[in-house]
């Protein structure tokens, strides 16, 4: 798939800009483990802010782009280790769900390394911690991502102030 | 009446054309014997592609002129959305006709390309091509009398209601004619507003599994199948038997031809329920169907199907999520 | 109607009120966040009514608040940004329950966890902070008020395990009138209590105690006793347990009895540490043994002055704490599982200490040494057996826990054996004890119960025992409901503890039963008949069959009983016709739009 | 629609048909006359792109008949012919029997629907109404107005029966599906035989019907027959058709033949071989590409044998042809060549453009009467024969089909996992934009003469002469943008011809 030229210039960075990561995450393992980081004051990355879900087989592709279309840079989703779901095998669905999703999304021109998936256990804090920062180092190598800009330089919502190619 | 806009009693309603094939137009003809009955209480004022009303003629109109005007096609370049909204003044009710007035249709697929590629390949790549110098289109053209314009090709496929508000939607590549009926004797009727959210008509909410004849057997896919290598089994849901179809993931009221015609559902009808994004509903659809325990015998099954993206947006590139490629 | 019911009603048409409480915990918070701003700046934003900040907002005056506010503001919606939910969502619950809102219209921001405790940057941490209650705001202006599901209690009770927690268990059940079945796998009812002699704190007889209970046990015609017996199925859920159970005579294969039930307690206890052949000399000195083959020992009195173990003379004994428990990486080798015990299993310095004082009570000469990391007699009546022990004359060495002790043949042959340790309390001095016994003080375990884990998909810790919903709030429930911890497969626990939790599990069993019904969480998944196609893609994703297809109206039908709210059918549902109450598309989504600063379009009302 | 800010030069008038109606897709003619009257220049833009050619490159191939029949909802059925013969050689495969018969039959009736739709709705109005018309009845419902409730009812009970038919092959009436590499997706029911022959003997008899029309309205008509043989639309060009073993005209398949304006044989050759004999040129002053014959060269805008300027319409494919292959249209082929060249063989071609309507009628009935040969096959219900699994490695092919407005080629290129790399598109009417251009120009220029008021009857017939076309701009915008200026030849005052405008 070719790449365009005018709309995947990268957009020069703002100044003070910081990635915004939305991390979607099960409530009874990853959640947990998230609050076990805090509880043993393991400090990380300030760039991913939680959604709380019950299991991660909850957690709808419509959710993941819907973060992209509207500014995420990057977007997590963390659900239990395969074998101890609190849900038995809600997270089996979530797996199954991932390879088309990641696929879908690079078709459409999103680095892999803006959407992870990863199992984190409730004791996992310290790699819930990693992650975090991980991915926000990558994120920020990769610069904004910046969708709604994207768009709007192309005249989706709003054909009012329409810029015409080619001129 | 005649094109000066003389009242008459009857209802005033138009066709126009934008960027989309016609296959709306002539769907609008399929109503068949229901046209006779229409022309009896109603008259057309502007269809260019049926009769011989000009824009000089809807600019003579004075505003909400028309009582109905039906636009299909999607919003390409800078003619189709001035068009756009001197129908949407001239008309009371300004309905989004089809899949590309509604969702971008095929049209949108080009959202996955970039303008340059798609000038590259008409002007510079074309096999059959003798262009020596790299000739290019441009909006505004000099000649010895006078200036041409030509409408400006916009980085973007839009729908209608990306630059005017449409009171109605009627999805469907192109619209089911039975459906069409149903809405227009709605409408002339008065038994609905003209005025109205921009509510989806002229379809059901439920998916085209709804209207399916094939039937559910609850097995796992073990592989995915192309249609010209696989002769499948009469009777049986195509997705279960690897053929990616997108019936769960589009509204319905088509009556499932495709797959009475002996093929997959292709998804223009846009999407379902209340999704906003056929794709994504795909994956959670086709997920729970792959017999895979491991992510990556997941991954090696979808890595069967060829050209998701192209596949599950095909008409929907103009209103899903993400709309288009980065 | 009730007032409740009539309140609800207005809550769905009206415009959101909410009120943001923001919660110092004391510094916690607010020594990195600046709350004060956040309150400033959440409090400018549509649909807020009231955002203030509280230092404790847990605390009564905090809640008194909440409820104040509450009324004088007219909310019908809140938020508390504060420690994490596991710790309060269902404290502010109820206060809102309270103040006459519904409990679920109501959003718990995770501040503290999340927030302050792993962010030093004061304005990032700040930032953030107002983002997720600008997230919570987006999310709770959708929320409608919900009501718990009430689930029919079959009475009657399953306990499996017959030690003296499951015993206690069922005869508490019993005594409140409730059909008990009471399963042992093994061929006696009272489990390791019944192979003690004399019991701290007490020092009663164990058997003193434990044969009245099992007489009691077995009188009562309430209860269906039966050993050689392990669960063959378990089909159903909550309130409405459907078991069979095998009984076997003598490890034969025997007939299968069935129990309906409404509640089951977990009893079935724990496991001995078993020491690797080797270990500080087991298994090469037939002079090495357990605390509890001592305590077997003890159980026969002997007559004479002289303590003889298989017709040897013991002048010197040895006792060494933490065997098997709080294990070290690199200095102890992990079990079959590839795991240490890196816990403390909390009975063996008191019944180190208790069995030293009961050798010098009835051997006053013998020379007894003690050999710990730490003493950790924390009990009631627990500490006095180290004072008395003390005076006694038993001898103290402390080790270093990266250099434990090393049990050895006395190379000049004095006494069979040598322990060799460094003393923490002599400056680390070589300290060479002869020992003619010496008794390991083993921990305790997890036994094996993945079959049980399966059956009932409990939840299970990183030290393999089963994990409860919260240490605090629910002690004795396991996240899957209707099945409770009874008793020390939850964790190491003494005699005391286990017949504690037991009595604990059975009146909450007893509790859930005489009430007939229990309430259970509102988020369960709801079908939209209106655009469900029944497509039955649902049907393959639900963990808990808890989906069915109405061939009659040709669509899904989801079991509000069988329903555990994990919202995996609402992901999966292509026409979005599956929600799921609490976290449907519209909260979700529009939580998720707010993080990321999209300002509200739809209206919400009505 | 052109903006108000659009200069049009000092001396000089601007008449714009905006948009160009009764036709498919998006036109517009912009006429400058001199303050003498004299037509200074005149435009034709389709202000169109959709870009197919591109955002096809990464589509599996098996999907192209799917997905390009929406480049023209009015002839879907010619496109998925044309792909779906493209993905057949793609992979390589020989389609059985049955597979043959129901494509051809499929295309045939699509054929006499189509051209039920312009001689009725589009074309037609001109004559039954008269090109001088009030506009607002000059369409097909002024039409059924005149004719008559029956023969309007006649006309859309056949479009209607088209459809049926339609959906009983595809599934769906406009944008079908039902081809697919290697054959047909389905197979024909005994039961869907029968009625499809229902269908087919009503088509027949309203083939004749419609011959009938024409002789009644038109032919009988001596002013339209002046207009026709002596009006302003007569151009000498090649022609171009499909053709099969007997030069007989075949809508589906067959080798393209190429005959100069006096008839005599330029060339047949095998449609994968277009490249060798058509090439699509890109003039600095234009943007629109003109195919035209490399054996006899570019030339520009003008007729004649030492042009390359060809024609692919009804009209060509009857000059191109030695006869029919039904006896109703064998004889109205006769008598048309008869009356216009005065050769019942057809071996002189006609160049009147306004006969291509008659034309269009003869291929109708036509289409009519072969479906009707072909719905009556012994082997048409064949359980399994409809199609053949593709297993050879995908690599490149090329499908040609006639369809109602002319030759249509698609060529695609893919890998070797069948992912289409390259698309190249000559649609019928593009064939045809040369001449169309050639044609206003002509009708422009002898219709508006000074002392001549620019009547919209005027103007109309100005229309007309690209109509006689009908031409679809759906199809030829399946990438071209914008602007297609029509540059004509100005005269000095001493009449000589000057030199075409060139745009820099």
């Amino acid at each position: 798939m070719e790449q365009g030229r005018t709309e995947t210039a990268k957009p020069e960075v703002a100044e003070g800009w910081e990635p915004r990561i939305v991390g979607f995450l099960c409530y009874w393992c990853s959640y947990t483990g998230a609050d076990g980081a805090g509880t043993a004051r393991i400090q990380y990355a300030p760039n991913v802010d939680i959604i709380k879900v019950m299991c991660s087989g909850r957690i709808d592709p419509e959710l993941v782009s819907t973060a992209f279309a509207h500014g995420a840079d990057g977007v997590m989703v963390c659900g239990c280790h395969i074998g101890d779901c609190h849900y038995i095998n809600g997270n089996h669905k979530t797996m199954a769900r991932m390879p088309l999703l990641k696929r879908l999304l690079a078709d459409l021109g999103i680095e892999p390394e803006r959407f992870r998936h990863e199992w984190v256990s409730a004791a996992e804090g310290q790699k819930f911690a990693q992650l975090v920062t991980e991915m926000t180092e990558q994120v920020r190598k990769l610069g904004p991502l910046n969708w709604p800009g994207i768009m709007h330089s192309r005249g989706v919502g709003h054909g009012q102030d329409l810029r015409p190619w080619g001129e | 009446m005649d094109s000066n806009g003389q009242v008459s009693g009857k209802l005033k309603i138009g066709m126009y054309w934008a960027a989309s094939c016609g296959g709306c137009d002539i769907s609008l003809l399929e109503i068949g014997p229901h046209l006779l009955e229409l022309i009896q209480v109603a008259e057309v004022v502007f269809w260019p592609c049926a009769a011989d009303f000009k824009y000089e003629d809807v600019a003579r109109y004075p505003d909400g002129y028309i009582d109905v005007m039906f636009y299909n096609g999607g919003v390409r370049n800078s003619e189709q959305e001035e068009v756009a909204r001197l129908l949407r003044k001239k008309s009371k009710c300004l309905v989004a006709y089809g899949e590309c007035a509604v969702d971008g249709g095929i049209p949108a697929l080009a959202n996955l390309k970039t303008p340059e590629a798609i000038y590259d390949a008409s002007y510079h790549e074309n096999p059959s091509l003798d262009n020596p110098d790299g000739t290019e289109p441009q909006p505004i053209t000099e000649c010895p009398y006078g200036e041409l314009e030509i409408p400006r090709l916009y980085p973007q496929v839009l729908r209608l209601q990306d630059v005017a508000h449409a009171d109605y939607r009627i999805p469907g590549c192109p619209p089911s004619a039975e459906r069409v009926w149903e809405v227009i004797q709605l409408i002339v009727g008065g038994k609905v507003p003209l005025e109205n959210s921009g509510v989806v008509v002229g379809c059901y909410d439920k998916s085209v599994c709804d209207e399916c004849p094939l039937e559910k057997r609850m097995v796992k896919i073990e592989q995915f199948k192309r249609i010209h290598q696989a002769r499948p089994e009469p009777g049986w849901c195509l997705l279960e038997q690897g053929i990616v179809c997108m019936g769960p993931a589009t509204r319905s009221g088509c009556g499932a031809l495709c797959i009475k015609g002996g093929v997959a559902c292709e998804g223009c009808f846009g999407p379902s329920g209340e999704s906003e994004d056929q794709g994504t509903a795909m994956i959670g659809a086709i997920s729970p169907l792959l017999n895979a325990t491991t992510e990556d015998r997941a991954a090696e099954l979808v890595n069967q199907i060829v050209d998701p993206a192209g596949y599950f947006y095909r008409f929907t590139f103009g209103s899903n999520i993400l709309r288009g490629r980065k | 109607m009730t007032e409740a019911m009539t309140r609800n009603e207005q809550v769905r048409g009206e415009e959101p009120r909410i009120g943001v409480f923001i919660c110092h915990c004391g510094g916690n918070i607010s020594d990195v966040v600046d709350v004060r701003r956040v309150a400033e700046e959440i409090g400018k934003l549509p649909n807020v009514a009231i955002s203030t900040t509280h230092m404790f907002m847990c605390s009564d005056p905090g809640q008194g608040l909440i409820q104040e506010k509450i009324k004088e503001c007219g909310l019908n919606r809140v938020i508390v940004a504060a420690c994490s939910p596991s710790l309060h969502e269902l404290t502010f619950r109820r206060t809102l329950n309270r103040a006459g809102l519904n409990p679920y219209l109501f959003e718990h921001t995770n501040i503290r966890e999340q927030v302050s405790w792993v962010v030093e940057d004061k304005e990032l941490a700040t930032r953030k902070t107002t983002r997720l209650i600008r997230a919570a705001i987006g999310r709770i202006r959708h929320l409608v008020p919900l009501e718990k599901r009430h689930i029919p209690i079959h009475p009657a009770a399953l306990v499996i395990g017959g030690g003296v927690a499951g015993l206690t268990a069922a005869r508490d059940l019993a005594c409140r009138g409730i059909e008990v079945t009471l399963i042992e796998r093994g061929d006696h009812l009272g489990g390791r209590m019944a192979d003690l002699g004399h019991i701290f704190p007490t020092e009663d007889q164990a058997n003193d105690l434990l044969r009245p209970l099992i007489q009691e046990v077995l009188a009562t015609s309430k209860i269906r006793v039966y050993t050689h017996a392990e669960i063959e199925e378990s089909a159903g859920t909550i309130g409405d347990f459907h078991i069979k159970i095998c009984v076997g005579a003598n490890g034969k294969p025997g007939e299968v009895v069935e129990a309906h039930v409404g509640v089951i307690i977990l009893a079935i206890g724990l496991e001995e540490y078993a020491p690797r052949e080797g270990e500080y000399g087991m298994g090469l000195y037939p002079q090495v043994i357990t605390l509890l083959d001592l305590a077997r020992e003890l159980v026969k009195e002997k007559p004479g002055q002289e303590f003889t173990l298989n017709g040897r003379p013991i002048r010197n004994v040895a006792f060494l704490h933490c065997v098997g428990s709080r294990q070290h990486h690199g200095v102890h080798r992990p079990g079959p599982q590839g795991k240490i015990n890196d816990y403390c299993s909390r009975y063996c310095c008191t019944g180190i200490l208790h069995s030293a004082c009961e050798l010098k009570k009835r051997y006053p000469h013998l020379n007894i040494y003690e050999f710990f990391e730490d003493i950790r007699a924390y009990g009631r009546g627990h500490e006095e057996y180290y004072t008395k022990a003390s005076e006694e004359g038993v001898r103290f060495v402390r080790f270093d826990p990266l250099r434990p002790p090393c049990v050895e043949k006395d190379p000049r042959g004095e006494s069979p054996l040598l322990v060799r340790s460094i003393d923490r309390l002599t400056e680390n001095m070589e300290v060479e004890v002869p020992a003619d016994l010496v008794v390991l003080g083993i921990g305790l375990q997890a036994r094996d119960m993945s079959k049980l884990i399966d059956l009932y998909r409990c939840s299970v810790g990183a030290d393999r025992f089963l994990l409860e919903v919260h240490p605090k709030l629910r002690p004795v429930e396991l996240a899957v409901s209707g099945v409770f911890l009874g008793g020390s497969a939850q964790g190491p626990m003494d005699i005391t503890e286990a017949t504690a939790a037991a009595a604990a599990a059975g009146s909450k069993a007893a509790a859930m039963i005489t009430q007939g019904e229990v309430e259970m969480d509102p988020f369960i998944a709801k079908v939209n008949e209106d655009l469900c196609t029944g497509c039955r893609i649902c049907l393959s994703v639900c963990p808990y069959d808890a989906i069915s297809r109405d061939e009659e109206k040709g669509i899904a039908i989801i079991s509000e009983k069988l329903c555990t709210g994990c919202g995996t059918c609402a992901a999966s549902c292509p026409s979005n016709a599956i929600q799921q109450l609490g976290f449907n598309d519209a909260e979700v989504k529009s939580e998720v739009l707010a993080l990321l600063g999209v300002p509200e379009q739809e209206p919400v009302g009505a | 629609m052109s903006s108000p800010h659009v200069k049009t030069k000092e001396g000089y008038k601007r008449f714009s048909i905006d948009p160009v109606t009764r036709l498919e897709g998006h036109g517009k003619i912009d006429i400058f006359v001199d303050d003498e009257g004299k037509v200074a220049d005149c435009y034709f833009q389709v202000p169109e792109l959709r870009g197919f050619e591109k955002f096809c490159e990464g589509r599996p191939v098996e999907e192209m008949p799917r997905i390009t029949p929406r480049i023209c909802g009015v002839c879907p059925e010619a496109h998925m012919m044309a792909s779906a013969k493209a993905c057949d050689e793609v992979y390589g495969v020989e389609l059985p029997l049955t597979a043959r018969l129901l494509r051809e039959l499929q295309y045939n009736i699509f054929f006499v629907t189509d051209h039920t739709t312009h001689f009725y709705a589009l074309g037609g109005p001109d004559f039954v109404m008269g090109p001088d018309s009030d506009p607002a009845t000059r369409n097909l419902i002024g039409l059924i107005g005149k004719v008559g409730v029956e023969i309007g009812g006649e006309v859309i009970k056949c479009r209607q029966w088209g459809h049926e038919a339609a959906s009983i092959f595809g599934g769906k009436p406009v944008n079908p599906v039902n081809a697919i590499p290697g054959g047909m997706a389905k197979g024909l029911s005994s039961e869907e035989r029968a009625r499809l022959e229902e269908i087919i003997l009503f088509m027949v008899e309203f083939g004749k019907f419609t011959l009938k029309i024409l002789h009644d309205i038109v032919l009988a008509d001596q002013k339209y027959v002046d207009l026709i043989l002596n009006g302003p639309y007569y151009h000498e060009t090649y022609s171009m058709g499909l053709v099969d073993e007997q030069n007989r005209v075949n809508f589906y398949d067959g080798k393209v033949r190429v005959v100069d304006p006096e008839g005599s044989e330029l060339c047949k050759y095998e449609p994968r071989e277009y490249m060798n004999h058509i090439a699509e040129r890109v003039e600095r002053w234009s943007y629109l590409k003109f195919p035209y014959l490399k054996a006899v060269g570019w030339k520009g805008l003008v007729d004649g044998k030492e042009s390359g300027v060809y024609t692919a319409t009804p009209q060509s494919r009857l000059n191109v042809a030695d006869g029919m292959n039904s006896p109703v249209a064998q004889e109205a082929y006769e008598e048309y060549f008869e009356t216009l060249t005065g050769h019942r063989s057809g071996k002189k071609p006609v160049h009147h453009r306004l006969a291509i309507h008659w034309a269009r009628v003869i291929e109708l009935m036509n289409a009519a009467e072969r479906s009707l040969e072909l719905i009556r096959h012994p082997e048409i219900t064949h359980p399994e024969n409809y199609r053949v699994i593709c297993d050879k490695v995908p690599s490149e092919g090329v499908g040609t089909v006639e369809a109602p407005r002319g030759t249509l080629t698609h060529h695609y290129v893919t890998d070797e996992n069948g992912i289409v790399k390259k698309v190249n598109l000559i649609v019928g009417t593009t064939n045809n934009h040369a001449p169309i251009c050639m044609s206003i120009k002509k009708a422009a220029q002898t219709l508006i003469k000074p002392g001549v008021e620019v009547t919209q009857g005027i103007l109309n017939r100005v229309e007309m002469a690209f109509r006689a076309y009908d031409p679809c701009f759906g199809c030829a915008t399946h990438s071209l943008p914008g602007q297609m200026p029509l540059i004509v030849t100005v005269r000095n005052p001493d009449g000589s011809v000057k030199q075409l405008i060139r745009r820099d």
